[in-house]
């Protein structure tokens, strides 16, 4: 199993030509991901590192029947890439791009509730990989052992920093989710431990935090309900200076929550051993 | 971005919100000159800084006559609230206030769309406020269809104005919410506050305001960039990664760090506090393998005078390591660095980027534990 | 069965206290219809025509389980009291009320599009009734007889003119529909077909159709498709002067169809038996 | 309510839309003024009346001197255009038209949103090209959170724009259907339309513009009420009607009609010709049960010379059929009548409805057919 993405997957790359579309359309074939189209407007016709280009994502669903897409278009086109996926009837999209405006992401993700079918990971996120089947992403796919731990991270490179403790112990991944750093994302904590908790592959779970927002305390409350599975946690921030404030108003919605310390209690209260240091993680696993 | 307060009145003002008579100035000539020919007395002086808590740091006060205006402006300029110096004040005709509100729009992520926060119990223990009377803070969601909902928000009229104090209509208080709204989506804002917000001759008016915009959307804002330089409390090296387009924030230990990705860097802080040592700052270099950003980043931490190591932590994904030793081996060549240095290094290219370290005579690690605890070791064998 | 609401369907007035409101309420009730609350906004407390009046649709349906709602608001607070109502949670939203501004409409159909589970029959139409059970809006009760005809229509005085002549003949109706005549409305036309379709209560249908856009030859594509039953149709408005057209942008969408004679070779050709005048349809029904 | 050319254009330019220079003028004097003075030649003298067909019926006509406008101007003003009489003409710059487009946002009943229909062939022809060619006539729906949608824009934009003539940019077409989207929801609109639409200088500019309003929205638009008296291709008895918020519409034949509801007087139109009768007119008195609407109907039914005999078709629900009655007997008594009378009500109180009818004289029958049928037979009689 392994979840949201795997051999049978087809990939579209939206802006495939680009600088970023096109190394890593190379490294997902590399891994092995059935990549099967690249869109960018003005130049269908061609082929990006053998994948045939489309001027429109329609265009590619239909050429290819491609069912997941990823997003490397530039922060100032990649909002109406995401609509133009959804419109395009891709069930997945991944948007590693960074720097999208977040009313943008309001609007967007108001849109996308009308298509309740249409799942929606990142912005401004490394993707995700289902190792030895098919990554979709920049997550470097040599650090991962194909296993039965599923990983759920709003961060980058401290994802991969775990995920290399967790594969150099000797485990391996089911699937590693970036859900993405932005305030506003498509796919949640709870969202991904839903999916992990069903997955018969998956044996116990990493969820990898961070200060601000109040995501792993919500996590911690749907891990107490439903998740049957270990959890180990790691919350990020501890010792950073407190995020910069959103005014009064920030105060009044987070009522403490969103420090670290509120994040680590709020998990080891339910039962999630919470990690001092990465390099915890593999032995809180075992 | 943050704005200050007058920046976010003029922000207002040009939207047709109703706010004091008032002037900022820079000056105490010009503040003496602002109340007698324009605002009038009593008026206000308010320091304009980038912080909170101004008004308890005395950086807002009244002012009856012309010699209490030079009195206290003089006073004012210059202050230093919270780390920043007070170059502006702002002269504000002193209104009559009979009840003061709080409101603001704010970002909310767990509907993922702005919220409308109010309350018949302004000022500034708002905060405390929400803690002690939750039930006079009232909120209302802003739909991304329909806008505001009519029969809610009328339930949260009657709620909040049903009190004491000078009346506002229905219209009045809808049509000015409705201009917030608007300023908050146009301008790309993540909040948009007033505190506090009284009614004045049945409209309402912003006595204070604070808007706070998204990094992301100022490249749509032109007219925000006159203000850039303006609105920071913040440090020398601070200054000097924004104009690099590094993300830096200056802390109070003595090991300094250069680490790509935001999640790794506040982990790698934590890891030195766990092995007994303490960070001096906070440093993203980025997904960019590009070379000058190391060398900038190494200028950067190297001009702080607290650092006694420079802990280097990458793990290489975009990133190619190879590229970061390059730029480090190029940053020491430029850069005159006396501390000693703890690196790890991991990923894309790494044994290239071994290679390079080896050959300016550093050594590197794989395990980012090891490396961490060196540097711990290091910051306190110069003591 | 019948369709939509039955005995067991709890009703809530919004705008009882209004002249309309109060007026069919009484009739709903003498009807024998339950209607569980009423809302007006500033009177709750109060009882109207014995029944309790809440200052909101929230509290009502808190208070008493309402699960369909009837607005008798005026016009300016219409489209507003069909977004209370479906904020709070009634899964069907009746609305009478006449004149409400097209585009507003718009917005809220919008809205109720990321709300599926509700559905919203009119504006500006007559309501629903299926006899003998449950009475929802100003249909004349006394012309209804309980029996197998279901009865959909965009009229309203044509719709109980329609049924006179059903009941007279000796047959009953199932459940009758008045879905409204304005452009944009919430049920329409194949939505309640299919509901008569699933109905084994209905054993025959009637559509009364009028000229103006093309929901009767939408209709007549879905009972080709799907709809086992007999049907039988009327259009108004054979000699009406051509509606007054939406400039050249009406004659491109509709090209050419929105005419009664268009509706009725529709119908006809789908096996619909389409009566001349209104009194021929109990013979059809035969 | 559908604006005249020259009222919709002045919504387009408060919008910031692009029209030529022009003036409205309403007699000779001044339309030779407008053109020496503003618009300058040649010009176009274009008949501002309600209806189509204008162009093919030689209500617009180019000018190239005073002389030509004079001479124009005197035929067009006081021209009948199917049935309307010209009061007012527009003077207008004539532009030089490279290519000429069809561009309008309409009330699309089927997705029930506005939808966007653009053409590059543009012009009188339009209706035509949209049955032989309909690939050339391009839709878009517009999103009700989005907006436009910028990816499928720029799919619309290339198709539309990529033949002959003028360049317009993509942000330049992109924020002028932005404005004309503008102007259908603030002014409550159900069609903005533009044929021809012309790229002038990089800019669109409107041609010519047609705007029909929502009428149930006018009620929050008091900028048009001035504009209600002028809009008219209405008879003398549609005017009566209006003014006593009736429905009615002329018609053809000699039964005159009074009927409640508008599908159960358009059933009634068909069952008189079923019947081998004609309807004089389609009236609807509505829900209400107001006697004074009865009244009213009866004044305006009876005041077209035409009509041979009257129908009255009631189904009372909401109506009480007793106050049909009562305002039926105060009409006869009010408005003399020399018109035989076939009545059908049934319904709410319907007992004491036939008691005040045979009162006067009146029999009622309670089917519909069979009132009809001899309202049919009286229309005939007299003849």
């Amino acid at each position: 199993m392994s979840i949201l993405v795997d051999e049978k997957s087809k990939i579209v790359v939206q802006g495939i030509t680009g600088r970023d579309g096109l190394f890593h359309t190379e490294k997902m074939v590399q891994y092995g991901t059935n990549v099967v189209a690249g869109v960018t407007p003005g130049k269908g016709g061609q082929l990006a590192y053998n994948v045939p280009v489309f001027n429109s994502v329609e265009e590619s669903v239909k050429a290819t029947g491609a069912d997941t897409s990823i997003i490397y278009v530039p922060e100032k086109f990649a909002a109406d890439a995401i609509v133009e996926a959804a419109d395009a009837g891709v069930k997945l999209i991944v948007c590693i791009t960074e720097g999208i405006p977040i009313n943008q992401m309001v609007t967007v993700q108001a849109y996308l509730k009308t298509k309740p079918d249409i799942r929606l990971i990142g912005p401004n996120c490394p993707g995700l990989i289902s190792p030895g089947k098919c990554k979709v992403g920049i997550l470097p796919g040599d650090i991962f052992a194909k296993g039965n731990v599923g990983v759920v991270s709003r961060s980058g490179t401290l994802t991969y920093e775990v995920v290399y403790s967790i594969t150099s112990s000797g485990l391996g991944e089911s699937t590693c989710v970036g859900i993405g750093g932005d305030p506003i994302i498509g796919t949640n904590f709870i969202d991904t431990l839903k999916l992990f908790n069903e997955d018969p592959q998956t044996q116990s779970i990493v969820l990898i935090g961070e200060i601000g927002g109040d995501a792993e305390e919500k996590a911690a409350e749907y891990i107490k309900k439903n998740i049957k599975k270990r959890v180990v946690g790691f919350i990020a921030g501890v010792t950073a200076p407190p995020e910069k404030r959103m005014g009064h108003a920030g105060a009044i919605i987070s009522q403490g929550k969103g420090t670290a310390a509120s994040k680590v209690e709020a998990l080891e209260e339910v039962g999630v051993r919470v990690a001092k240091i990465p390099s915890q993680i593999p032995e809180l696993l075992k | 971005m943050k704005l200050l307060e007058y920046q976010a009145k003029e922000v207002f003002r040009s939207a047709g919100i109703l706010t004091p008579k008032e002037i900022m100035v820079m000056s105490l000539d010009d503040a003496v000159k602002a109340a007698e020919d324009v605002v009038g007395y009593p008026c206000v002086v308010k320091a304009q800084v980038p912080v909170g808590g101004r008004g308890k740091a005395g950086g807002v006060r009244l002012a009856k006559s012309k010699e209490e205006v030079a009195n206290i402006t003089s006073k004012i300029l210059g202050m230093d609230i919270k780390g920043c110096t007070v170059e502006k004040v702002l002269i504000s005709e002193a209104v009559t206030v009979s009840k003061e509100y709080y409101l603001s729009v704010v970002l909310h992520r767990g509907s993922k769309k702005p919220m409308v926060i109010i309350s018949p119990s302004g000022g500034v223990d708002i905060e405390e406020i929400s803690k002690t009377h939750p039930e006079m803070i009232f909120k209302e969601e802003f739909d991304m269809i329909l806008g505001f909902k009519d029969y809610s928000l009328r339930n949260l009229y009657k709620k909040v104005f049903s009190g004491q104090g000078e009346k506002v209509s229905f219209s009045v208080f809808k049509s000015f919410l409705e201009k917030l709204i608007d300023i908050y989506f146009k301008k790309d804002a993540t909040l948009v506050e007033i505190n506090p917000l009284i009614i004045h001759n049945g409209q309402c008016m912003a006595l204070d305001a604070k808007i706070l915009l998204d990094d992301n959307g100022l490249v749509f804002h032109p007219e925000f960039s006159k203000y850039v330089n303006d609105n920071s409390d913040e440090t020398e090296q601070e200054k000097m990664a924004r104009e690099a387009s590094l993300t830096y924030i200056s802390l109070e230990g003595d090991i300094a760090c250069m680490v790509n990705g935001a999640g790794l860097a506040m982990a790698t802080m934590d890891t030195i506090t766990h092995f007994g040592g303490s960070a001096a700052n906070f440093l993203d270099i980025g997904g960019s393998s590009n070379p000058e950003k190391v060398v900038n980043a190494l200028k950067i931490i190297a001009s702080n005078k607290k650092v006694k190591s420079i802990l280097i932590n990458i793990f290489g994904g975009i990133t190619r390591c190879d590229d970061i030793a390059n730029g480090f081996k190029e940053g020491i060549e430029k850069v005159k660095i006396d501390l000693p240095i703890s690196c790890r290094i991991v990923g894309t290219n790494d044994q290239e980027a071994k290679r390079i370290m080896n050959s300016i005579g550093i050594n590197v690690s794989v395990n980012m534990d090891e490396a961490i605890q060196n540097a711990v070791k290091l910051s306190k064998d110069g003591k």
